[in-house]
């Protein structure tokens, strides 16, 4: 399973670096969308992974061992919102610019 | 007199009575197990809810027959599994040759949008046929058929099967 | 008066007299003259009271602390030669103020001109009275700064700011090696307090820090006193009016210079290098300042590079480093002051009345101005050296000093003899002068007619010449007491014996002297003519100083350009790839080059399993089409993307996060929506643009972003996999189990967690959403669509054309019918929505949910229905206000925080209790609820506003270009 | 080799047996309709395909669910039920929408095999 | 063959076909070849992870989950609807 | 005052700002006058309690009495809830934030506040999130400071539109964004490694990290690294900077010369901490490379100031440099020269903000093209000998002008760190402290002086240029309108330079001490952890 985690991170980190780098904005939100479902995953492995194990504790003594990792997953759900609102930010910042500079180079202006 | 007054005071008060009773049970259904409490939460619901969907001024509904609601389903569930049998088998290469997809135009009956929504789930509910577009003004259905063997048959089937007992739901 | 008192007088007064000039109107002229005036007499006084306590061999000293902890404190420290430099500043200040009440036109904004010149005197006598190397330094700057204010007076004229501009350029730099120097000279010493300085003279000596101390600090003080080959900014500080040059030039701010050479002799003067540092520049820039100031056709021009002239010869004296020779230095330091100020002073006055500097334009004025001719000769005659008048005497001790510089080198001889052409050349300068502006027939073009000064404009220069006649004269009567304790002061008990008596029979100096004033003269009768037909210096004429540091501030210029260039770029691609580089590097050199200590920490793996596997080639299969398609297939990328979310989702499911995969799912619709809107804005991209740049370098660049991308991916594969093949668990999270339904009255922990233990991150996390959203709406406000994108989309043009061509049609129809179905189910599954939200909500504290994933569902809900029935259609039935939403979340989010606090707890503590109503089972009720409906709020409201602020714009954009009629040919 | 995880509770061997049918069976529905999916030659009739997983299938993974969960919390539950209800009435609005939005497409492009109606 | 087991395998082998079933879908995203093919394979994908969801669910028998599948089912439409319109108007919200 | 609020002083500069900002919310756009009260009151409000608690902090001497307030949010004790901590440092920034976000207020009531919508609530929120960055004593609850005072940074850098605005702010929120990312990644990492997030507890536990998970800590810690870098605008990763900072209006311009210290803040605190020297394997991580790097920013920056053509532009590259000049003295690990350090960056960034304010006077209204378009020194001199037509009359200049003048020249004086303002003492400071000790034998040491003072001088000479073509340079026809509040902004500034000179002994002991109580980590862990681990 990690085996697999691992390798799929990569490739959407690969995926989403390389669209990071592309001129053209909207490359770019794609590219920090897709990093940011790499970078999601990535911490949520920090937890370690554990299947069938939701963090709901039940009242009374608590075996730690049997429950995933609350911590990632909440740091995960607070990566979640930002990103989308900066995600929601940056689309916004993209459409003004292509409108006002005419074009949609991450420059704002074509390259020679 | 009281009995407008009375029956006001009702609309008032629940304005949409079949979607107060679909959101309790719906909500009893989501928080199961649920007990009195999520009753009581419930009832709320089902009471303010409805109110919001003031605003957006729906069509009322008003649904009779409700026999004919039961003898729907059953039919529906009926054409559900041949249809997905039809379609599995067509699928998976069975009759490749024979079979001939295309375009049906219907002439429809009803103009209840209800009756219709409930038509076009129906028809895009039961694999093989799909929706594609309807003529407010000609009341003309085009239907995308996978196993078009005979226009008129499935010209038939729409208006007996269905459109009749929609149109005896929703009148 | 106390001593203290007295010190801080002549350094405060020019001070606050400085402050006061800036509050008078500007035409007070009058008010503000004596405003300076009376400062600098006052602080000529002070001097004056002083002068018993100095002259008995002691030293003044004033202490404030200032910064303790760098042992720096305001000192003032007053000792012979820091009193007669102080007197020099103040009294010829007071002259100069005086000078240049006449001087200055009647519409000069004067009081300005007088607070900086006031200014400068407090800077000025800080430097000199400094008893603490740092604060030297600092007064040392203030000079340069407002000497720059100064030179820059008549802002407005080009000369003036690059002439202001290039002296407080290479006056600073040489402050900030002084200030260097100083910190490495204080660090040797351990202590800048001048009188620990003063006195460590070996300690410094055998220093191996020694010389680039000395390095330093020479810089400071060479480039002040303008000596070769800094020497270029003084005579382009010219362009400040005559009162300025009169004072700084001549007597005090370049003077500064050999008085930090003075000051420190006693630690660094006496070494080779010393030697051959100071001397060297010093006799360079005595002989080329005298050459060049011969040719110099402008009366200021003259005086200037004779000033530089003159600075060099103080240096070189000082450059020998015998006792006799600083005796000397330090007469001519005050020689100089006199009969340089004069002159200076003397040529306003010919400026002035004559309306020209140019000695070529000017010519027999001893008809004219009698009286002012018979002064500037007087003058002139000092600087050449004329046998009683003080030039005469301190020039005879350096000839004196000059014949005994070391013996046993190869150049010993060389010294007298530069030492007497330099003289002559200064004799040819003075006589030219004199000549030329003096004598001959009377000049017949000049601008102005020529005629006496005002009484008071002269009397500065009255005054200054008798003290040079008187000098001359009985200089053991005048100056020598002065002198002596000055010389005192600095070489203590090596002062050595030396006699300042006119005569002292027929000796070589003597004879040196007579040479240079015969030669001089001879000079000026043979080559007179073509000097002054010469436009430039000979020989030396070609270089020129200014026109070299003006190129080396333009390679300075030019260099910082291309390294800019170089070390950065203008591109956004190019930082990106340099900040990705630079963190996968900063992880390959921090990890050790794959050193992960894998085998070491016991890799524990589960087995992949068939199902997990698949739907990650989906999500890689989505990734990497869609890095593949996102230039010109948009949309494709938005749903392969959307794709690789389903995935991540799933994953969350797979491993037991339920929260995170509501979460995930919820956002992820909401930014697929969100993309679609900002796609209508986006103009097609055309493929026919694709194959345009396939060059080299481009592929190159796409190969090198391809091995980024691979390694940065390689990365955090393998970091990613290190990490979760080892054992888990943290004290962190062991705790949070525990506690969270004890302590937290939750059974969700990762809930608990975010309304609870770290709900301060759940705020700050709703009030970015709410920024953001803020952000966007504003922003949105004044958006311009791209040219291609304005007015309707060209599906609707088609749809509306079909509608219009069909009579019984109406406009919109085909979306009316489209809807149909669609809205029917979109209207009614909002209330089914609002369930759902509500269930998500109330069930957070216990199971999968929360206020986030309730408001995201919610304003799903009204996003349906804007998709349903349109915008305009949504308003006119809901009205949403989503500011009002977002500042009411966030409101009761911070409330719920701070009810804490009634009950003495720190914000956002939770109270929480297992309520049992009558007929309602057990339900939590918590303030993290409440918190939670504040998250709720805030979530609806911004995501309805981030969604309806852009799609609003379909709305204006139809209202603005509606009248623009759609073509009509073709479909 | 064939061990269940602890966390599994029991249930009868005919219900094990019948959830766990129901599933593969719905599944396999699935797979038949995404294979369709990728085999079917025109847009329209590929519209067909995904349509029995939406319905059948949904029905069966959503019976087995009621079925183990009955078991499993000794309880009836039907809360499965909703997602039957939702799924159903949403499905035909994207399909619907979808099929209306590509046959515009194909009349504007004006390719084969559409009726040419009035567009 | 405990009871269990069989549910417990059988689950997992319905969710490698399901898995199998969005690879498939997935497919029909990638290569189109029109936009609205896409659009479909993206819903057929939803729906196939919801049904991995819910087999998910009882695979774990827990009921954690079903929320997810839950929220699919109700508005997982919407990024559909939102891309089938924006298809025919060439914009999402009117 | 009572004294139970007294205790939660320490999150007032962070809730305040955000529950005026929920207010204005509320209220309707057309009511400047409310929100420009609303907003003044926060601004007084956090800069008495900075006030208070700077007080607070610099009784504490350094005796080892110091000690730092720690404030537990929702009262749940240090490694497993988010605690607030206000001591020595953090207490220097909250009260330099008060103060330039203060200014930057006063100054945009003058008409910066209404050339874009809700302007204060932005504003509000950005002070926010940068108070709560230097406040927080939590990792993860750093980074959402920072996005809370980036996204707010993002609105304030587009407030009043323009394509300008819009261009730089497109590389400016992509760039953050893959910061941002990256931060994400080394917190995980750090996380995953340690199971800690609190930074007490973190530098309580790297001394005790498997050797085996080390490389992975350090991995993550290099990767937070870059992402600090980056917002401290250390070069190559700060190239943005200028650009942005430049494009922004002036108040914001202002307050943005905080972020960039924020940068500075947290790599000083973090690398104080977990890679002290006592840190076991990990004692000084990365020093080094900030040394390198901080050196290059300088060098970067000074090169940039000379070559810059716009008066902007060049604040921006000072504000690089000096953020590096931190950075360099943070790599060097000479504590003695710490203290220096943080009273320049104190003093510059006082400074920088005033000069962006007052820049933005100056270009008011003018053709920019106009404005030190020339080169440095454009073509040969005028020999002061040679021009005839120059008529030797001053000109009178107008009191705002000249006022203003005055303003530019002392803050420009504080910048390049010339004598005899702050910035000289700041720098002296460091290299008094380099030299202490064992710091002359070092050859980094004279590099850092050496290199220091040529961005001292290439700051000048810039400034000087712009100096003379705003002041001198400047013809009647473009006077300057000032209004009041612009002056009482850029006055405040430098009288706070000036202030900062005048009672330098004081200020310097502070920040002495600071840097003295930032190399005894054990005492920070001390007083969050209280004892438990």
């Amino acid at each position: 399973m990690e085996i697999i985690l691992a390798i799929g991170i990569g490739i959407l980190t690969a995926s989403g670096v390389w669209l990071l780098l592309r001129p053209r904005t909207f490359q770019v939100i794609i590219g920090l969308g897709l990093l940011g479902y790499a970078v999601n995953l990535f911490i949520f492995a920090m937890g370690r992974l554990k299947a069938g194990a939701p963090p709901l504790v039940h009242p009374g003594k608590v075996d730690t061992s049997a429950y995933a990792d609350p911590v990632p997953q909440a740091l995960v759900l607070t990566a979640i919102v930002i990103s989308f609102a900066l995600t929601a930010l940056y689309l916004v910042v993209l459409l003004t610019a292509r409108g006002i500079t005419g074009t949609d180079h991450v420059d704002g202006h074509e390259a020679e | 007199m009281i009995a407008r007054i009375s029956q006001r005071v009702f609309q008032q008060i629940l304005p949409h009575p079949i979607l107060s009773v679909a959101l309790f049970m719906v909500w009893m259904l989501m928080s199961s197990p649920a007990g009195t409490g999520h009753a009581t939460i419930a009832l709320i619901v089902a009471l303010l809810v409805p109110q919001v969907m003031r605003a957006l001024e729906p069509d009322r509904v008003r649904v009779r027959s409700p026999l004919a609601i039961i003898r729907l389903l059953w039919r529906l569930f009926l054409d559900v599994l041949a249809s997905n049998w039809n379609t599995a088998r067509i699928v998976l290469g069975y009759r490749k040759r024979t079979r001939k997809a295309g375009f049906v135009n219907i002439q429809l009956e009803c103009s209840n949008r209800y009756a219709l929504a409930c038509l076009a789930i129906i028809v895009t509910s039961t694999p093989g046929t799909t929706w594609v577009q309807y003529d407010r003004y000609s009341r003309v259905l085009l239907l995308h058929v996978l196993d078009l063997r005979d226009e008129d048959d499935w010209k038939a089937i729409l208006h007996d099967r269905y459109e009749s007992l929609l149109m005896e739901i929703f009148p | 008066m106390n001593q203290a008192l007295l010190l801080l007088i002549p350094f405060a007064t020019p001070f606050i007299a400085a402050i006061a000039a800036s509050f008078l109107p500007t035409k007070a002229r009058n008010a503000a003259a004596t405003l300076a005036s009376a400062a600098s007499l006052i602080g000529v006084i002070a001097l004056l009271c002083l002068y018993p306590v100095i002259a008995s061999g002691q030293v003044a000293r004033f202490a404030v602390e200032w910064l303790p902890t760098l042992d720096i404190a305001f000192r003032l420290r007053l000792d012979g030669f820091a009193w007669l430099f102080a007197l020099i500043v103040q009294a010829i200040g007071a002259l100069v103020v005086l000078y240049a009440r006449y001087y200055m036109s009647p519409e000069d904004p004067v009081p300005r001109f007088f607070s900086f010149l006031m200014a400068f005197m407090g800077a000025m006598t800080g430097v000199v009275m400094s008893g603490d190397m740092i604060q030297l330094v600092l007064f040392w700057e203030l000079t340069s700064f407002f000497s720059f204010l100064l030179i820059g007076y008549w802002n407005h004229s080009e000369s003036a700011q690059n002439g202001a501009r290039m002296a407080l350029t290479v006056t600073a730099l040489g402050g900030l090696c002084l200030l260097a120097g100083v910190v490495v000279l204080g660090r040797i010493v351990g202590s800048f307090d001048m009188d620990v300085v003063l006195a460590s003279a070996d300690l410094v000596k055998n220093s191996p820090l020694y010389l680039p101390a000395l390095c330093l600090i020479l810089m400071g003080a060479l480039t002040k006193s303008a000596q070769f080959p800094f020497h270029f900014w003084l005579p382009r500080a010219m362009a400040a009016p005559t009162p300025v040059s009169a004072y700084l030039h001549s007597a005090t701010m370049v003077k500064a210079g050999v008085f930090l050479l003075v000051r420190f002799w006693p630690v660094l003067a006496g070494t080779p290098e010393w030697g051959y540092i100071v001397g060297g520049a010093g006799m360079f820039t005595l002989l080329f300042g005298a050459w060049t100031a011969v040719f110099q056709n402008d009366l200021k021009g003259l005086l200037a590079y004779s000033t530089i002239s003159h600075l060099g010869l103080i240096t070189l004296l000082l450059g020998m480093g015998t006792p006799l020779a600083l005796v000397a230095a330090i007469f001519h330091i005050v020689n100089h002051a006199t009969f340089k100020a004069s002159l200076f002073m003397a040529a306003g006055v010919i400026d002035h009345e004559t309306g020209t500097r140019d000695l070529r334009k000017l010519s027999g004025l001893r008809k004219t101005m009698p009286y002012t001719a018979a002064l500037a000769i007087v003058a002139a005659a000092a600087m050449a050296g004329v046998p009683l008048l003080n030039g005469f005497l301190s020039k005879e001790m350096f000839l004196a000093e000059a014949l005994q510089a070391p013996e046993g080198r190869d150049f010993s001889l060389m010294v007298p003899i530069l030492a007497t052409v330099a003289s002559a050349l200064s004799v040819l300068y003075s006589v030219r002068f004199i000549h030329q502006v003096f004598f001959g027939p009377p000049a017949t073009d000049l601008p102005k007619s020529p005629h006496e000064p005002p009484r008071w404009m002269r009397f500065p220069i009255e005054l200054l010449v008798l003290i040079c006649v008187v000098v001359g004269t009985i200089p053991a009567l005048t100056i020598a007491p002065v002198l002596g304790f000055a010389v005192k002061s600095v070489l203590g008990d090596a002062t050595p014996y030396y006699s300042l008596s006119i005569w002292h029979g027929f000796n070589l100096p003597l004879l040196m002297s007579f040479i240079a004033l015969i030669g001089g003269t001879t000079a000026y009768v043979l080559f007179g003519k073509r000097i002054n037909r010469a436009d430039k210096a000979w020989i030396v004429g070609r270089f020129s100083g200014a026109r070299a540091f003006e190129r080396a501030m333009r390679w300075l210029n030019i260099s910082a350009e291309w390294m800019v260039l170089q070390l950065g770029s203008k591109k956004q691609q190019w930082r990106i790839r340099v900040l990705v580089i630079a963190a996968i590097l900063a992880g390959l050199v921090a990890a050790g080059f794959g050193g992960l200590g894998m085998k070491e920490a016991g890799i524990t793996i589960q087995r992949p399993g068939i199902g997990f596997t698949l739907i990650w080639i989906v999500a890689s299969v989505c990734a990497l089409a869609a890095a593949w398609q996102a230039k010109y297939h948009r949309l494709a990328a938005v749903i392969l993307m959307a794709g690789c979310g389903v995935v991540s989702a799933l994953t969350f499911v797979w491993f037991s996060a339920p929260d995170l995969a509501v979460t995930q799912i919820l956002v992820e619709i909401v930014t697929g929506v969100l993309l679609l809107l900002g796609l209508r804005w986006l103009p097609k991209r055309s493929v026919a643009m694709a194959p345009s740049k396939t060059d080299f370098a481009s592929r190159r660049r796409r190969a090198m972003d391809i091995a980024i991308a691979t390694l940065a991916g390689l990365g955090m594969a393998v970091m990613a996999f290190a990490v979760m093949t080892r054992p888990g668990g943290s004290h962190l999270s062991s705790f949070l189990l525990e506690e969270s339904y004890p302590r937290g009255g939750g059974r969700n922990v990762v809930n608990v967690l975010l309304v609870d233990f770290r709900a301060f991150d759940t705020l700050g996390e709703i009030t970015v959403l709410g920024i953001v959203a803020l952000t966007i709406w504003a922003l949105l406000r004044r958006f311009r669509p791209a040219e291609e994108s304005r007015g309707i989309t060209e599906q609707r043009r088609v749809q509306d054309r079909h509608d219009k061509q069909h009579e019984q049609r109406q406009s919109g129809d085909t979306l009316r019918e489209t809807m149909l179905i669609p809205s029917v189910v979109m209207k009614w599954t909002f209330p089914f929505i609002i369930l759902l939200a509500l269930h998500l909500f109330l069930r957070g504290h216990d199971l999968p949910g929360g206020g986030f994933a309730a408001g995201v569902a919610m304003s799903v809900a009204f996003i349906l229905q804007y998709m349903a029935e349109g915008a305009r259609w949504v308003e006119e039935r809901l009205r949403i206000r989503p500011l009002y939403w977002i500042g009411g979340g966030l409101l009761i989010t911070t409330l719920t925080g701070m009810a804490s606090w009634l009950f003495n707890y720190p914000f956002l503590t939770t109270y929480f209790q297992y309520g049992s109503l009558p007929w309602v089972e057990k339900v939590p009720l918590a303030t993290a609820v409440i918190f939670d409906l504040g998250v709720a709020l805030l979530v609806v409201g911004a995501t309805v506003l981030m969604l309806t602020a852009i799609a609003h714009q379909s709305l204006r954009t139809a209202r603005e270009i509606e009248p623009v009629k759609a073509p009509e040919e073709g479909v | 080799m064939l061990t269940a995880p602890a966390h599994m509770p029991d249930l009868p061997m005919w219900a094990a047996i019948a959830v766990t049918a129901l599933c593969i069976f719905g599944a396999l529905l699935a797979l038949v309709g995404s294979i369709g999916l990728k085999t079917l030659k025109t847009m329209y009739e590929r519209l067909h395909a995904p349509t029995m997983a939406s319905t059948l299938a949904m029905a069966t993974i959503v019976a087995a669910m009621i079925i183990y969960f009955s078991f499993a919390e000794g309880r009836l539950t039907l809360k499965p039920l909703l997602i039957a209800i939702f799924l159903t009435v949403t499905t035909p609005v994207t399909m619907t929408l979808l099929a209306r939005a590509s046959i515009y497409r194909d009349r504007v492009e004006g390719r084969e095999g559409v009726p040419k109606d009035d567009m | 063959m405990t009871p269990a087991a069989i549910v417990y395998w059988g689950t997992g082998f319905a969710q490698v076909v399901l898995a199998l079933s969005m690879l498939v879908s997935a497919w029909r995203i990638l290569i189109g070849p029109r936009a609205q093919d896409r659009v479909l394979g993206l819903d057929t994908l939803y729906l196939n992870a919801m049904l991995l969801i819910l087999v998910h669910c009882i695979r774990m028998s827990l009921t954690a989950y079903f929320e997810a599948a839950l929220i699919l089912a109700i508005i997982g439409f919407t990024s559909t609807v939102a891309l089938a319109k924006f298809l025919m108007r060439g914009e999402v919200i009117e | 005052m009572t004294p139970s609020l007294l205790e939660h002083l320490t999150i007032l500069p962070i809730i305040l700002p955000l529950m005026a900002a929920a207010i204005m919310l509320l209220l309707k756009e057309q009511r400047y006058k409310t929100k420009a009260t609303l907003s003044l009151a926060v601004c007084a409000a956090i800069l008495g309690t900075a006030l208070l608690l700077l007080q607070e902090a610099s009784v504490g001497g350094s005796g080892g009495s110091d000690t730092a307030r720690v404030y537990s949010l929702g009262n749940w004790a240090a490694p497993f809830g988010i605690v607030l901590v206000a001591d020595r440092l953090s207490t220097l920034m909250l009260a330099l934030i008060a103060v330039v976000g203060a200014a930057g207020l006063i100054f945009a009531l003058a008409r910066w506040d209404r050339a874009g919508p809700r302007f204060h609530a932005l504003y509000l929120l950005l002070i926010m999130g940068v108070n709560g960055a230097v406040l927080t004593g939590d990792l993860f609850n750093l980074f959402v400071f920072f996005e809370v005072m980036l996204a707010a940074s993002y609105g304030l850098l587009l407030h009043g539109s323009g394509e300008k605005r819009v261009r730089a702010g497109l590389g400016y929120v992509a760039i953050n964004l893959t910061a941002s990312l990256f931060f994400l990644i080394g917190v995980a990492l750090v996380y995953g490694t340690v199971g800690a997030l609190n930074m007490a507890d973190l530098a309580a536990r790297v001394p005790y990290i498997a050797a085996e998970d080390r490389a992975l800590f350090e991995a993550g810690c290099a990767i937070l690294g870059i992402a600090f870098l980056i917002k401290a605008a250390a070069w190559p990763l700060g190239l943005w900077l200028p650009g942005a900072y430049s494009a922004a209006s002036a108040p914001v311009a202002a307050v943005f010369t905080l972020l960039s210290k924020v940068g500075v803040y947290v790599l000083l605190r973090l690398s104080m901490l977990m890679f002290h020297p006592d840190s076991g394997d990990s004692a000084g991580l990365g020093q080094s490379v900030l040394l390198v790097l901080g050196l290059a920013t300088v060098i970067f920056g000074g090169a940039g100031v000379i070559a810059a053509q716009r008066l902007e532009r060049v604040i921006g590259y000072a504000v690089m440099a000096s953020s590096g000049t931190v950075l360099a003295i943070v790599g060097l690990g000479q504590a003695n020269a710490l203290g220096g350090a943080l009273f320049y960056m104190t003093a510059s960034t006082l400074a920088s903000a005033a000069l962006f304010l007052i820049a933005e006077i100056l270009v008011r209204g003018e053709d920019r093209a106009a404005i030190g378009s020339d080169a440095f020194f454009d073509d040969e001199y005028t020999d002061p000998f040679e021009a005839d037509d120059v008529e030797e009359v001053g000109r009178v200049m107008p009191r705002s002008l000249a006022l203003l003048g005055a303003f530019f020249a002392l803050a420009a004086l504080v910048v390049a760190s010339m004598p005899p303002l702050a910035g000289f003492i700041g720098k002296l400071g460091i290299f008094i402290g380099l030299l202490e000790g064992e710091g002359a034998s070092l050859p980094a040491s004279w590099w850092v002086i050496g290199i220091l003072t040529f961005s001292s001088f290439a700051t000048l000479l810039a400034l000087v240029r712009f100096g003379i073509e705003g002041f001198w340079k400047r013809d009647e026809s473009h006077a300057l309108a000032v209004r009041s509040p612009e002056f009482v902004a850029i006055g405040g500034l430098i009288a706070c330079c000036v202030w900062l000179t005048i009672a330098g002994g004081a200020a310097l002991s502070y920040t002495e001490h600071t840097g003295d109580w930032l190399t005894r980590p054990g005492d920070y862990v001390a007083a969050v952890l209280k004892g438990r681990l």
